[in-house]
């Protein structure tokens, strides 16, 4: 059943396959996040309640949900890694951790940037920007504890379990902080919603978002690619590479 | 998988001096008492069961702890300093120290646990009988929770013990006496198996300290939420129940999956 | 479009420095990752390169060596013959 | 159990290990049986610790399998550590507890009984040191109380790295004679270390030579 994987589990497959898919990616993903970021800072509408300050949504809305979503993929590959003993998806896993920080990073800097016109103060302890913070910590803490350890590979299987209790906690996380927030919020506060959205500020949103998952793809192949380099830098094929790339 | 096929070409001496001691099946007469060897060994195996593993366990972690007091005292003493520490920073009113005394307690609990967490499996790691008991005929999740439960009696409880003078010094209000007891009773616990989860990964790092924190901190936070939150109804003379179920959830939730990730990541840290 | 002049699209209807901070803030941080995975391609393979220099040049003196022991080893022999 | 001449206790397929990105044994494939002493030489850093930790099931090899008995030991962990005994660098010796207790615990852990623990003391030289902390003791009697164990286990399976380390001549040849009787029953015992083997025959031994002449590239 999974036979017609085999091919993509080969380490040299993989990197020239990447290789390969990067150029057009590249290419998409530029085509997107261009249209999608013109359309929407010069012909999105204003939001009739927030004004122009509306048009940061068309950054953190995608880079929250990226962020949340990369970790999902992340515990994904380290799941496999664990119980099918991919190595290459150790490898994914641990190209990912990075993006999906930048992006938890994105979504903070970018919601505390819509806050302050909206709130008046830049960090207010609001439900979403607080279970952001603590996915920071968690990506933090698995890209820490991968820097820990010399081999690469215990690295990954260490991070891969990490990983998969942090994704058990998510929700957990995500619901306590909820609930947390319902049962403090003192003054009445407006939250960073997505209004009912009318038509012509949904297309910009959909192409940015399109446009950002085409980049994180972008990075993590390109990260990916190191690391099946710097794990694989024994190898007869990687050591070819290196001659041809130098010469 | 693609690693045999490159280098079964390139073979080299290395592997033909394996080859040439590779030993092969030399015909002894003993064969016979070698198997009676193997099935008496396995029945004898066979009468230690879990409970038996479990209390040997335990008995050796406490008669450890019993003759290194100081690793019982150290972070009780930490949480009681602490604690005294926030009156002097914030200033003697009992209204804001009633206020926040929930959080303080909560927040100087976690501090102290995760303190008392590296010795969990650190010095048997060093010496050695970590590897031991990993390769014991035992199921490893029985060996660490028997690991965990210790380090509970051991720090958990004794805070559980302190706290009530504690929140005698901090004014905290006495409907919430009960609602700090049960949160304490059934949340401890908690940390010290999901903070098992993180000293297991970290117990082969040198300094894995500063990192432990990292890992383990964000994961204590929901038991932090609703433990202080069920004080704080309390204290209002609202039922509590909710919270303390949530927590006891949580309880039973890391106590059934935590042990496997311990297991495993133990077996990634002693590689 | 929704400006009617350049000045205006900077200012963004009064929330300009907001919005530009987080365009500006998000562009840099996706910038400075894309081209640091970019770079890491190439430092991966000098060091792999500069490896295999220093196994090479391991390899070469143990072989030197193993010569010049052969040599000693004969010359002694011929000594005692 | 019907008797299988032909299966060996303990075989190694294919092993291949990394270490720090440095290859230490490649394709390596060994089928150890009842009745084999096997030593494992090499020089510092070749790998020996890494080809008896993988042995045992503590490190997980980067290809290859170990079999026990012709089954992956990883599906049948339990079946295979009780038969299993190994003995690392480290002694495993807690120094809160004397030596009495550490042999106990070591002992009723792995499954066997405690009654005669004291004898086995005496057996290693420590007789009169029951009582002391094992903190007060000298790292070669903390590793004396770790080798008593081998005197009551009836597991055939021996893995022992370095075992002659820090003990004393006498010591030596006493457990050399354990190793034969032990071999003569139908056990195995893998071994590393720096001496030679005095009092074991040479025919007896089997050895495996890791030698890191080429290093860390396959070709």
């Amino acid at each position: 059943m999974w036979k017609w994987l085999h091919p993509y589990a080969n380490p040299e497959v993989s990197y020239h396959f990447t290789n390969k898919l990067l150029p057009w990616l590249s290419a998409l993903a530029a085509i997107f996040l261009g249209i999608g970021v013109v359309w929407a800072l010069l012909f999105a509408p204003a939001d009739y309640q927030q004004g122009h300050s509306f048009r940061i949504f068309y950054v953190h809305v995608p880079a929250a949900s990226l962020s949340m979503g990369i970790y999902f993929a992340m515990a994904i590959a380290a799941f496999s890694s664990l119980v099918w003993q991919l190595k290459l998806a150790d490898a994914s896993a641990a190209a990912m951790a990075p993006v999906g920080a930048a992006f938890t990073a994105i979504a903070l800097i970018t919601g505390a940037a819509w806050g302050k016109p909206m709130w008046g103060t830049w960090w207010i302890w609001d439900a979403r920007l607080t279970s952001e913070l603590i996915l920071l910590f968690l990506y933090l803490g698995v890209i820490a504890l991968h820097n820990a350890f010399e081999d690469k590979n215990l690295a990954g299987k260490a991070a891969g379990i990490l990983t998969l209790v942090g994704v058990i906690n998510i929700p957990i996380i995500k619901y306590s902080v909820d609930w947390w927030n319902t049962l403090h919020q003192g003054s009445t506060v407006s939250k960073l919603g997505k209004p009912s959205m009318s038509l012509d500020m949904l297309w910009p949103f959909i192409i940015c978002f399109i446009g950002f998952s085409l980049l994180v793809a972008v990075i993590i192949c390109l990260r990916f690619r190191n690391e099946i380099l710097a794990r694989n830098s024994i190898r007869p094929w990687v050591r070819e590479l290196v001659q041809k790339q130098n010469s | 998988m693609t690693l045999k096929a490159q280098s079964a070409q390139k073979t080299e001496t290395l592997a033909e001096n394996i080859d040439s001691s590779v030993v092969k099946a030399t015909v002894i007469d003993s064969t016979t008492v070698e198997n009676t060897v193997v099935d008496n060994n396995a029945q004898s195996s066979q009468q230690l069961s879990y409970r038996h593993a479990f209390m040997l366990v335990l008995k050796r972690d406490l008669t450890i702890a019993m003759r290194h007091k100081d690793d019982i005292i150290n972070p009780l003493l930490f949480f009681v300093i602490v604690i005294t520490l926030f009156p002097l920073g914030i200033g003697p009113e009992a209204e804001t120290l009633s206020r926040i005394a929930p959080g303080i307690i909560w927040v100087a609990a976690l501090l102290a646990t995760l303190l008392s967490l590296d010795r969990l499996f650190k010095s048997d790691h060093i010496d050695g009988s970590l590897e031991q008991m990993l390769l014991s005929p035992h199921p490893i999740f029985v060996l660490v929770l028997a690991k965990i439960f210790a380090h509970w009696l051991i720090t958990g409880l004794p805070l559980i013990l302190i706290a009530p003078l504690l929140a005698v010094l901090l004014h905290l209000d006495e409907n919430s006496y009960t609602a700090l007891f049960l949160t304490l009773l059934l949340g401890t616990p908690v940390l010290s198996l999901l903070g098992a989860v993180g000293v297991a990964l970290t117990v082969g790092i040198k300094k894995g300290g500063v990192l432990l924190s990292l890992l383990v901190l964000p994961l204590y936070i929901p038991v932090l939420i609703f433990a202080t939150s069920a004080i704080d109804t309390a204290a209002l003379g609202l039922p509590y129940s909710g919270q303390l179920a949530i927590i006891a959830a949580l309880f039973f939730g890391s106590l059934t999956l935590a042990p496997f990730a311990v297991g495993a990541a133990l077996k990634v840290s002693t590689n | 479009m929704q400006f009617n002049s350049f000045s205006d699209f900077i200012n963004m209807g009064g929330y300009g420095f907001y919005v530009w901070l987080s365009f500006g803030a998000t562009a840099l941080i996706l910038t400075f990752l894309l081209i640091s995975s970019k770079a890491g391609h190439q430092q991966i393979i000098n060091q792999i390169a500069k490896r295999k220099q220093r196994e090479d040049k391991l390899r070469q003196a143990r072989e030197l060596r193993k010569q010049q022991n052969e040599q000693q080893n004969k010359a002694l022999n011929e000594v005692t013959e | 159990m019907p008797k299988q001449t032909s299966t060996p206790l303990l075989s190694a397929v294919k092993l291949t290990c990394i270490r720090e990105e440095r290859l230490l044994f490649d394709e390596l494939s060994v089928e150890i049986n009842a009745g084999d002493i096997v030593q494992v030489e090499g020089p510092n850093g070749s790998g020996k610790t890494s080809l008896l930790r993988i042995l045992s099931g503590l490190s997980q090899p980067y290809d290859g399998q170990v079999h026990y008995k012709n089954q992956a030991i990883h599906h049948c962990r339990e079946e295979y550590q009780q038969n299993l005994l190994y003995f690392g660098h480290l002694a495993g010796v807690k120094g809160e507890m004397t030596a009495e207790e550490n042999l106990d615990f070591n002992l009723a852990l792995h499954g066997n009984k405690t009654t005669e623990t004291l004898a086995y003391l005496a057996k290693v030289n420590l007789a009169g040191f029951e009582d002391s902390l094992a903190s007060h003791l000298s790292a070669g009697q903390h590793r004396r109380i770790a080798l008593a164990r081998l005197y009551q286990s009836n597991a055939p399976i021996w893995i022992l790295d370095e075992p002659f380390t820090a003990i004393d001549k006498q010591g030596v040849a006493s457990l050399e004679k354990l190793f034969s009787a032990h071999a003569e029953r139908g056990g195995c015992v893998i071994l590393t270390t720096h001496q030679d083997l005095i009092s074991i025959k040479p025919e007896q031994i089997k050895k495996i030579t890791l030698d890191y002449s080429y290093d860390s590239t396959f070709d």
